[in-house]
């Protein structure tokens, strides 16, 4: 197989197996679980074989199946080190949390609903990293983005799991709508949706930059990643997405699914990188993220709430380390996010795993009840050790390796801008460090150290299951493993990724000990003050929860709920006020714009308004008969009761006929003089039920309004018809000729008029012969519609 | 001759119809109006037999028979309705 | 209720509006007419039956299911039209022929007579169905 | 039987007067077709009932007497209705009247109704449920009984003549 | 023939501009009688004959052409029912509560009918 | 017929009518479609393009067959967009198009008409009302 | 019999009217009426694709009904047409076989047949007639189908006859006055071309354009369709209508309304204006796109407003009507490939959830979602159909109606129509909170409080409610996984469109009588 087939196949074994659970289940029952393991694995396999030539020789796999030509899409697959390093993630991920899952589901859940989102998930993840179609890949995040919200709704009785999916279904799909028109103005300026095309052009990308629209184009886009990554006012979502299932939230949440914004933003990084607005954008954004998410995470007393801000903290780190970027030098921080980025993907899922241990155990996540787990689940506590202390930033661990590289790249980054800079980035940099360094204590102090609370967790607490226990080990494994040995990751893992993204070969060299440097110092300085700040943490408490109750508006969720919770008031109210359910507003309204419509063309096009030549010889029986007629109209109009002004409707009808009859046209006449009586008798047989009690009473206002609206009406006729009636413009004829030649020739009769309706036009008589039968059984209905009361 | 006879017969018909129209508008009661349109066709009727006689076509009969026919029925009808409220 | 001076002249009435009715629709094609002012025309004095006799007087004796005439009137309109297809035409393709009949003389068939036929009939049905099941409605 | 007959002779008569040809084509015509048509009312005209060709034929010269005598007296109600139009004012005693009458049929109250109202300043308002008394309204009803005398003494003999 | 032709054309000429005073008088005394039962008078008499005269006048200048038979089965189907419409429109107006003008002078039936 | 006259007639009728069926009261907008429909089928008769004529039913056979010169088809290569009448050539009729045309807008009218009335008989039966504004349970 | 395959277009319209009549005779046998009527429609549905492809294949399609040419009246099946047949012959087919388990008895066998029928009649005819005046007829044949449809009776009575009657009353009132424009228009326009036929005044009014003779009322007139068609199609302002319609009818023939009858405003606006009046383009196509921006934000707004369910798929029709006008105003090949793209998935998408809603209902009792919850366990295959559906709606990927959003919105910044896109975008993201919101209220949370609303009707969906749904949301998903042979269709109609020369010569090259 080759490495292109075997990634189509990675993409798609997912939703095929996805779509086979339900049969699977049948088969497995409560074991479907391993069915996703396996699939998880396969996944795994497939992309390793197209990975050799990818790390090995730097070569991009790359190839494209036509979806929708004439869309200019194109299934594209774009295989380079980073999409590899992602696709290992997700699928290696996969297979530890599928496994763990079949420890932590319990058996009554609806398990075939569990696995098959996950490999949904896993799939549209997958496809997601290898796109080489903006198109496509966007059509994989917003599936990523359903399925995250399916799984963190999977308990779908429970509020606050709808209110979590909820918001991040709105908050990443909206983002993505964003991201999409930013993906459709890249298309705009490039012509085509071919990501390929463009990382391959050099000449495409500084086109792209010169452009009017890279602004905007940027920002549109990075509103995605950032809503996707949890990113700026977007984080919100992440804290509430904790209702999922914690395998759940390990997979998605920390390791994999928040990280396609990072992967998006390293993607579009040889595009955009490299200016002002990004480094200002990605980095500004970033870098206060980090601190506030890191400042929120040391104040959270839920376990995965503080893993949940950690979380945003830490893409925040690499979503700034993306964004360090000059002119010059567009690459500075991109070796260290992509190396944090990977060891934030261990620490973190095992930190979640670990949290699902003691949450499955202890029965609760609150770490103000926990404490003094070391005794009876030892083995949990070492592995949280290993991951908590990576997150710190303590040697030899991988977290200490890529916290030092934050550091390193920060003092470039202020040292290439200068100024103030020089020293605010790397000391931003430090503070963030700071809060992760204090959340790290304090989530294995407050679990794991101290005293047992025998009031608050009475019964007995042991070690889990091994399917539960040896994902996280493995990953715990996996992060000394990184940490003593860099190499490891760096040649086979971190090189390709950092050359696929900046487009040429790069080569890194981390050591686990590199001198006292000033990022050693910067670590040392971060230890200190944590370990302070941590002391201090209820004073900092005490000020915080004081400020809030103060100044509610400070919250981003504060802005969120109030749009969610007035959204229906406020829409109901819009359309009560719209739709205000008076037919005589929207008469009114479609009379305007009849009107609005006849007088553009006039106002712009016409000369003459009125054609100059009006013939005013009148004859005066003409000229009666005609009065007469608005004689009956008008009061038909204004008699108030129904009878008579019925009765002086049937007279302007006979007026009517009688003006057939003036104009030749006795089958007119004839018509109109029985549908006249016909109707007559129609109203009689209506109001018979209907007494007139209502009465209308016409203010001077109203009046004078309906008056104004009908003199219009009546003017845009009048100039539209007086116009039509000048004749038919030369040198055309009249179909009529035809009619008045071959009605008798060739359709045998001679009244012209119901030959047409007969034969000419016989097809209209056919279907106005179907309106008197639509009238009857309209009628019928209507008479029978009662409701049986 | 003719064309002054047609004249000025199509004339006074046209002039008559506006004492129908007055008492359609004025009333005072229903019955007046429904005279007042019965009248009315009545006048149509004629108009109608000026034009045949004018024209020499049959044509016009026609439309004349059917509108003696319909308006008696639909006076008939109103004048059921008057009565008692009811039409069939 | 009307008076018997009304009943009696409805009663002469009836037969002449009908005939008068057929007449006009069998003139149709050469004069004023067709199928919808013939239709029309019947209605009209089947209403004026109602009005005078009343409806519930009149269904004791004669009660057609109206439904069926417009049902009837809508399928041979349309199957007139149908039928020039199974002589090769085009829907609605209209035919003309002169045929003799011995009391007769020469009479013109015309396609489109039957398909006027057809209106009549919706006519009638349509309109009286309306008139019947809101008359009853009203009782 | 001899109803239909009767009947669809008088039908074919009035196919030709609304066709608009008198000839015996269309008289056959009208006579086949109207039969068929009005079948459906026969309950309202009676074709049980007996009827005698001879009785009919009687009647003629009577009816074409009541027809001349109708026309006289629309000649004069219209001249006298106009006069009272065209005066320059107005001066009338109208009002309705009770005029009982003697004929029991429907045709014969139908008719004798109709002509009261053709004839001059009398106009049939209503007759009574017991059929014995029409309601005539008369432009000038200041002599009820002499009006009452004049109906029956110079109209509804004619008519019972002609239709009874 | 001439002669004949001739006589045809004055009486059908008479006729019709007869026809047609008496319908417009009959609308004269629309607007100028009292009340509904006097205006009936003049609407069922006055324009009836009006009809009928022009019905007439087309029956003299053509003869039993179609068009003479129509007119005259229109002249006789309003003879017929004009009156039976004025009855009817006047016994809905009385029944419906319409008075007699101020002129009148008896209402037997307003006598009855109030019983 | 005057056309000018006619037109202005027709276009106060339109006025007339979007005047009534401006009306809260049901039964006046009803009656106000219909002196609408009236103005509009009046409308489409004044469209009519030939004026002067005679009825248009052939009397005798008149027409039956003479070569009028018309040309009936359409030639795109040529320019030709039929009918193309001979200068000058008279029409001995009024249109007789306009008039099929509003017998069919005549019936669909009568029949709408018959439906909408009924309709607002069995709204009064269910609201009691024949107020437009009271119409107003569905809203928002 | 040899009935040839030159006919499909004629039977497309008169076997139904023929059908609606035959159904009067057999109102006594239910049986005969539900299966002939069934075979019928399937039959419609199998002839409308036939018709498609041979006009693919063959080019356009015409037929001169009575053999008269162009003064007579002409169906002309292009792309356009034939597409438009196949869409309402799909969804009426499948709502017909869901009328059978839905509707009232009483109304079914009555007047249920003939009516739908009729409708569907209606549909063909507007889609099929080359005749402007024929067009009209056919509207009226619609509206007063519809109409009567509306008031049929469905089983359960959740809505109360008086709001059928409130809508409908609304809707024929606005709908007449809407015909008076039609028939203005019509009649001006004969005056001024002397001709009904759409070929012919589209030839001659472009001749008249290119020796400068034409008129300025003609442009007066060709705006005057915008309120005709417009009203159709429910846009701003003569969208009023449509939420009450909508949700008060029964589903079927909301689905109906919804899928297809709205749509015939579109297809008018498309072939009016890219036919007859394409020199007034210049005029139509700001005009629309300020009407269609309008139009996405009322529905949007007041949809989220909604607990009605039906009534907020309704207002969420306005909305997407309005994105379907956005393409049109647009104008380019692009855009108005992305219309149509848009109106196919719209149709299909909407008509499905107005089934599903029907079903929803049938389970809940009631149209108010606030009662409603908890109902992903006891009506999964609702539950999955309306989310197929919602995400359609909302422009997801990999539905069907994300094809859509993404090409129109493509298309607009192609043409560079940045506001108007960015509008339509950021309402977009309305549509997405409003469908999911109706999602989450009826299928997850608590199952709804017992005590106060009943239970749950226990009785499963049968398989003639459930196979349209299914098949529909099939549709949607198809849609949207293998969108190529739709778009390319697309495009070939709005070639076909920006190009009218085809159709003219099919129609003008025709020798009379
Ligand atoms: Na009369
Ligand atoms: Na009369």
């Amino acid at each position: 197989m080759d490495s292109f087939n075997a990634i189509t196949a990675a993409i798609f074994l997912p939703f095929i197996f996805a779509g086979l659970v339900p049969v699977m289940e049948k088969l497995l029952k409560q074991r479907i679980g391993w069915f996703a393991v396996a699939t998880a694995l396969a996944c795994f396999i497939l992309i390793g074989m197209a990975a050799p030539g990818v790390i090995e020789e730097g070569h991009i796999v790359q190839g494209t199946i036509p979806w929708i030509p004439s869309a200019g899409v194109d299934f594209t697959i774009y295989a380079d080190g980073l999409a590899m390093m992602i696709g290992f993630i997700v699928s290696g991920i996969g297979v530890l949390i599928m496994s763990y899952s079949n420890g932590y589901m319990s058996k009554t859940e609806d398990l075939k609903r569990y696995y098959q989102y996950l490999l949904l998930f896993m799939g549209s993840m997958i496809g997601m990293v290898f796109s080489g179609n903006t198109i496509q890949l966007f059509i994989f995040w917003e599936l990523t983005s359903i399925t995250s919200f399916m799984l963190i709704g999977y308990w779908r009785h429970k509020p606050e799991s709808i209110y979590g999916a909820t918001k991040s279904l709105f908050l990443t799909a909206s983002g993505g709508l964003a991201m999409l028109a930013g993906f459709l103005l890249l298309g705009n300026i490039t012509g085509s949706f071919d990501l390929t095309a463009i990382l391959n052009d050099p000449q495409v990308i500084n086109a792209i930059k010169e452009h009017e629209l890279f602004l905007i184009t940027l920002i549109l886009i990075f509103i995605g990643a950032a809503a996707k990554s949890a990113q700026g006012p977007f984080y919100i979502w992440l804290p509430n997405a904790m209702e999922a299932p914690t395998p759940v939230s390990a997979f998605l949440h920390s390791a994999t699914m928040v990280k396609a914004g990072i992967y998006l933003i390293a993607r579009i990084h040889p595009i955009f990188s490299g200016t002002e607005a990004w480094f200002i954008l990605v980095s500004g954004t970033g870098i206060i993220t980090m601190l506030v998410a890191g400042f929120l995470a040391f104040r959270q007393t839920d376990i995965k709430g503080i893993l949940a801000y950690s979380t945003i903290s830490q893409l925040a780190y690499l979503m700034t380390m993306y964004g360090y970027t000059t002119y010059h030098e567009p690459g500075i921080g991109v070796a260290a996010a992509t190396f944090h980025l990977l060891n934030h993907a261990t620490f973190k899922a095992c930190l979640f795993l670990v949290a699902g241990i003691v949450a499955h155990e202890a029965a609760t996540r609150d770490i103000r009840k926990l404490g003094g787990l070391r005794r009876e689940m030892p083995i949990t506590f070492i592995i949280a050790c290993i991951a908590g202390l990576s997150m710190a930033g303590i040697p030899p661990l991988n977290g200490f390796l890529s916290k030092e590289m934050f550091y390193e790249s920060s003092l470039e980054m202020g040292a290439s801008i200068g100024g103030i800079f020089t020293f605010l980035i790397p000391a931003l940099a430090v503070l963030g460090g700071v809060f992760t360094f204090a959340y790290s204590i304090k989530l294995i102090d407050g679990i794991f150290l101290g005293k047992r609370d025998k009031e608050a967790i009475p019964h007995h607490i042991h070690e889990p299951p091994m399917t539960m226990l040896i994902p996280p080990a493995f990953l715990a494994f996996l992060i000394i493993l990184f940490g003593v040995i860099p190499s490891l990751p760096t040649h086979y893992i971190i090189e390709p990724a950092v050359s696929g993204i900046l487009l040429e070969t790069a080569h890194l060299h981390v050591k686990l000990w590199h001198g006292f440097t000033i990022s050693l110092m910067m670590t040392i300085v971060t230890f200190i003050l944590g370990i302070l700040i941590y002391t201090k943490y209820d004073r900092i408490a005490a000020w915080q929860d004081n400020f809030n109750m103060k100044k509610p508006w400070i919250s981003i969720n504060y802005y969120y709920d109030l749009a969610v919770d007035s959204a229906k008031g406020n829409a109901f109210r819009f359309s009560s006020r719209s739709q205000t359910g008076s037919i005589k507003l929207y008469m009114i309204a479609m009379l305007l714009l009849m009107i609005a419509l006849i007088a553009i063309p006039a106002a712009i096009l016409a000369t003459n308004i009125v054609p100059s030549q009006l013939n005013f010889d009148i004859p005066p029986y003409e000229a009666i008969l005609l009065v007469l007629l608005i004689v009956a109209a008008l009061s038909a109009a204004i008699l108030p009761k129904y009878l008579p002004a019925i009765i002086a409707l049937s007279a302007l009808g006979y007026g009517v006929s009688l003006l057939f009859i003036y104009l030749k046209a006795p089958d007119l006449a004839l018509t109109q003089i029985l549908v006249e009586t016909l109707s007559t008798i129609i109203f009689l047989l209506a109001i018979t039920k209907i007494p007139q009690k209502y009465k209308e009473k016409i203010s001077l206002s109203v009046f004078t309004r309906d008056i104004l609206i009908a003199i219009t009406v009546a003017t845009s006729v009048f100039v539209v018809l007086i116009n039509a009636t000048q004749g038919i413009v030369d040198p055309f004829a009249s179909l009529s000729h035809y009619f008045i030649d071959n009605s008798l020739l060739l359709a045998g009769g001679h009244n012209i008029v119901n030959v047409i309706i007969v034969d000419f036009r016989g097809y209209d008589t056919l279907g106005e012969i179907s309106v008197m039968c639509l009238a009857a059984l309209g009628v019928y209905n209507l008479i029978h519609s009662r409701s049986e009361e | 001759m003719n064309s002054l006879i047609f004249d000025i017969s199509i004339t006074f018909m046209v002039i008559a119809i506006i004492p129908c129209i007055y008492r359609v508008i004025k009333g005072p009661t229903i019955p007046d109006r429904v005279i007042a349109v019965d009248a009315m066709t009545t006048v149509i009727v004629v108009i109608l037999g000026i034009y045949s006689y004018m024209q020499e076509s049959a044509f016009f009969m026609d439309v004349a028979l059917v509108l003696a026919i319909i308006s008696f029925v639909g006076t008939v009808t109103i004048s059921k309705y008057l009565d008692e409220g009811a039409v069939f | 209720m009307t008076t018997i001076i009304t009943k009696t002249i409805t009663k002469i009435c009836i037969p002449l509006v009908i005939l008068f009715s057929i007449s006009l629709l069998l003139a149709g094609h050469n004069n004023p007419g067709g199928g919808f002012i013939g239709g029309v025309m019947f209605v009209s004095v089947i209403a004026l039956s109602y009005v005078v006799f009343g409806l519930r007087h009149i269904k004791t004796f004669f009660n057609p299911d109206w439904a069926k005439w417009f049902g009837f009137g809508l399928t041979l309109a349309s199957l007139t039209a149908f039928s020039a297809m199974l002589f090769g035409h085009n829907f609605f393709r209209s035919a003309v022929e002169f045929v003799h009949l011995p009391l007769f003389g020469e009479i013109e068939l015309v396609s489109a007579g039957l398909f006027d036929i057809g209106v009549y009939f919706v006519v009638i049905g349509s309109l009286l169905f309306i008139f019947k099941n809101v008359g009853d409605d009203n009782e | 039987m001899k109803r239909y007959i009767l009947y669809s002779m008088f039908l074919g008569l009035i196919w030709c007067f609304v066709h608009g040809t008198v000839n015996f084509n269309n008289f056959l015509i009208g006579a086949l077709l109207g039969p068929i048509v009005i079948r459906p009312f026969r309950s309202l005209y009676g074709f049980e009932n007996k009827i005698s060709y001879m009785n009919i034929v009687r009647k003629i010269p009577k009816l074409i007497r009541f027809f001349y005598v109708l026309f006289i007296e629309i000649i004069k109600a219209n001249v006298m209705v106009a006069k009272i139009i065209l005066q320059p004012k107005m001066n009338i005693k109208p009002g309705i009247i009770a005029v009982p009458i003697r004929t029991k049929t429907d045709v014969g109250i139908t008719a004798i109704a109709n002509t009261i109202t053709l004839t001059p300043g009398t106009l049939t308002i209503d007759v009574s449920d017991n059929k014995e008394v029409l309601y005539v309204h008369a432009i000038d009803a200041s002599d009820p009984q002499g009006l009452c005398d004049s109906i029956r003494d110079d109209l509804e003999e004619y008519v019972l003549e002609a239709f009874e | 023939m001439i002669e004949i032709g001739l006589i045809q054309d004055i009486i059908s000429t008479f006729l019709l501009l007869v026809g047609a005073f008496f319908v417009f008088l009959g609308m004269v005394g629309l607007i100028r009688l009292p009340d509904v039962y006097n205006r009936l008078h003049a609407t069922t008499k006055i324009g009836t004959l009006g009809a009928f005269g022009v019905m007439l006048s087309i029956v003299a200048k053509l003869g039993l052409e179609p068009i003479g038979v129509k007119a005259i089965t229109v002249g006789l189907f309003i003879l017929l029912t004009a009156p039976v419409a004025a009855h009817m429109i006047g016994r809905a107006a009385h029944r419906h509560g319409v008075g007699l003008c101020k002129e009148s002078v008896i209402d037997e039936y307003g006598k009855e009918h109030n019983k | 017929m005057n056309n000018f006259l006619l037109t202005l007639t027709i276009s106060i009728l339109f006025g007339i009518g979007t005047f009534l069926i401006l009306r809260r009261d049901m039964i006046k907008v009803i009656i106000g479609l219909s002196v609408l429909s009236h103005a509009v089928n009046l409308l489409i008769v004044s469209a009519g393009v030939f004026e002067n004529g005679k009825v248009p039913i052939i009397t005798g056979s008149g027409h039956g067959g003479e070569v009028t010169g018309t040309i009936y088809n359409d030639n795109l290569a040529e320019g030709i967009l039929a009918p193309i009448v001979s200068a000058g050539s008279h029409v001995e009729f009024v249109d007789p198009l306009v008039q099929a045309l509003v017998l069919t807008a005549i019936v669909i009218s009568l029949a709408t008409t018959a439906f909408i009335l009924i309709l607002a008989y069995r709204i009064y039966e269910e609201y009691g009302t024949t107020d437009i504004r009271e119409l107003r349970r569905l809203w928002g | 019999m040899n009935i040839s395959m030159t006919h499909l277009p004629i039977l497309l319209v008169a076997v139904p009217i023929l059908m609606s009549a035959l159904m009067i005779f057999l109102r006594s046998n239910a049986n005969v009426q539900k299966w002939l009527n069934v075979s019928v429609s399937f039959a419609m549905m199998l002839i409308s694709i036939i018709l498609l492809l041979q006009v693919w294949n063959g080019g356009i399609q015409v037929y001169e009904v009575g053999e008269w040419g162009k003064y007579g009246i002409v169906l002309v099946a292009d792309l356009l047409s034939s597409g438009m047949v196949v869409l309402s012959s799909l969804v009426s087919f499948l709502a017909l076989l869901y009328s059978l388990d839905y509707i009232e008895s009483r109304s079914l066998n009555l007047t249920y047949h003939s009516l739908f029928n009729l409708l569907v009649a209606g549909l063909n005819g507007t889609f099929l007639t080359g005749d402007i005046f024929n067009m009209f007829v056919f509207f009226e044949i619609l509206l007063l189908a519809s109409c009567g449809l509306v008031i049929a009776n469905e089983k359960g009575g959740v809505t109360k006859s008086s709001d059928k009657m409130e809508a409908t009353f609304k809707y024929l009132i606005l709908s007449m006055i809407g015909s008076i424009v039609m028939l203005i228009a019509v009649a001006s326009l004969y005056a001024t071309v002397g001709t009904l036929n759409m070929a012919d005044l589209s030839v001659k009014i472009s001749a008249m354009s290119a020796a400068g003779t034409l008129p300025w009322h003609t442009y007066a007139i060709a705006l005057l369709f915008i309120v005709v068609f417009g009203n159709k199609a429910a846009i701003f302002p003569m969208h009023y209508w449509l939420p009450d319609v909508h949700p008060t009818a029964p589903s079927p023939i909301s689905a109906m309304l919804s899928g297809v009858m709205i749509k015939v405003g579109a297809y008018g606006i498309l072939r009016v204006f890219f036919l007859i009046f394409r020199d007034a383009l210049f005029l139509l196509q700001p005009i629309i796109i300020l009407l269609a921006l309008v139009t996405i934000i009322i529905g949007a707004v007041s949809a989220v407003g909604q607990n009605d369910v039906k009534r907020l798929l309704a207002y969420s029709s306005v909305s997407q009507i309005g994105y379907i006008f956005l393409g049109i105003g647009i104008g380019s090949v692009y855009a108005l490939t992305a219309a149509l793209v848009y109106l196919v998935n719209h149709a299909i998408a909407k008509s499905m959830l107005f089934l599903t809603s029907g079903g929803i209902i049938h389970h809940a009792g009631t149209r108010d979602m606030r009662q409603m919850g908890g109902m992903n366990k006891t009506t999964p295959i609702m539950s999955i159909a309306f989310l197929i559906g919602a995400m359609s709606i909302a422009g997801l990927p990999p539905m069907g109606g994300f094809v859509a959003k993404f090409i129109l919105f493509d298309a607009g910044l192609r043409a560079e129509y940045y506001i108007p896109v960015a509008i339509a975008l950021f309402f977009a993201v309305f549509t997405l909170f409003y469908m999911f919101r109706a999602w989450l209220l009826m299928f997850w949370g608590e199952t709804r409080d017992v005590e106060e609303y009943g239970k749950y009707s226990s009785h499963k969906p049968s398989l003639m409610i459930v196979f349209p749904i299914l098949s529909l949301a099939a549709l949607v998903f198809i849609f949207g996984i293998y969108a190529e042979p739709l778009v390319a269709l697309a495009q070939a109609i709005a070639e076909q469109l920006i190009d009218p020369q085809p159709y003219i010569d099919a129609v003008m090259t025709r020798a009379v009588r």
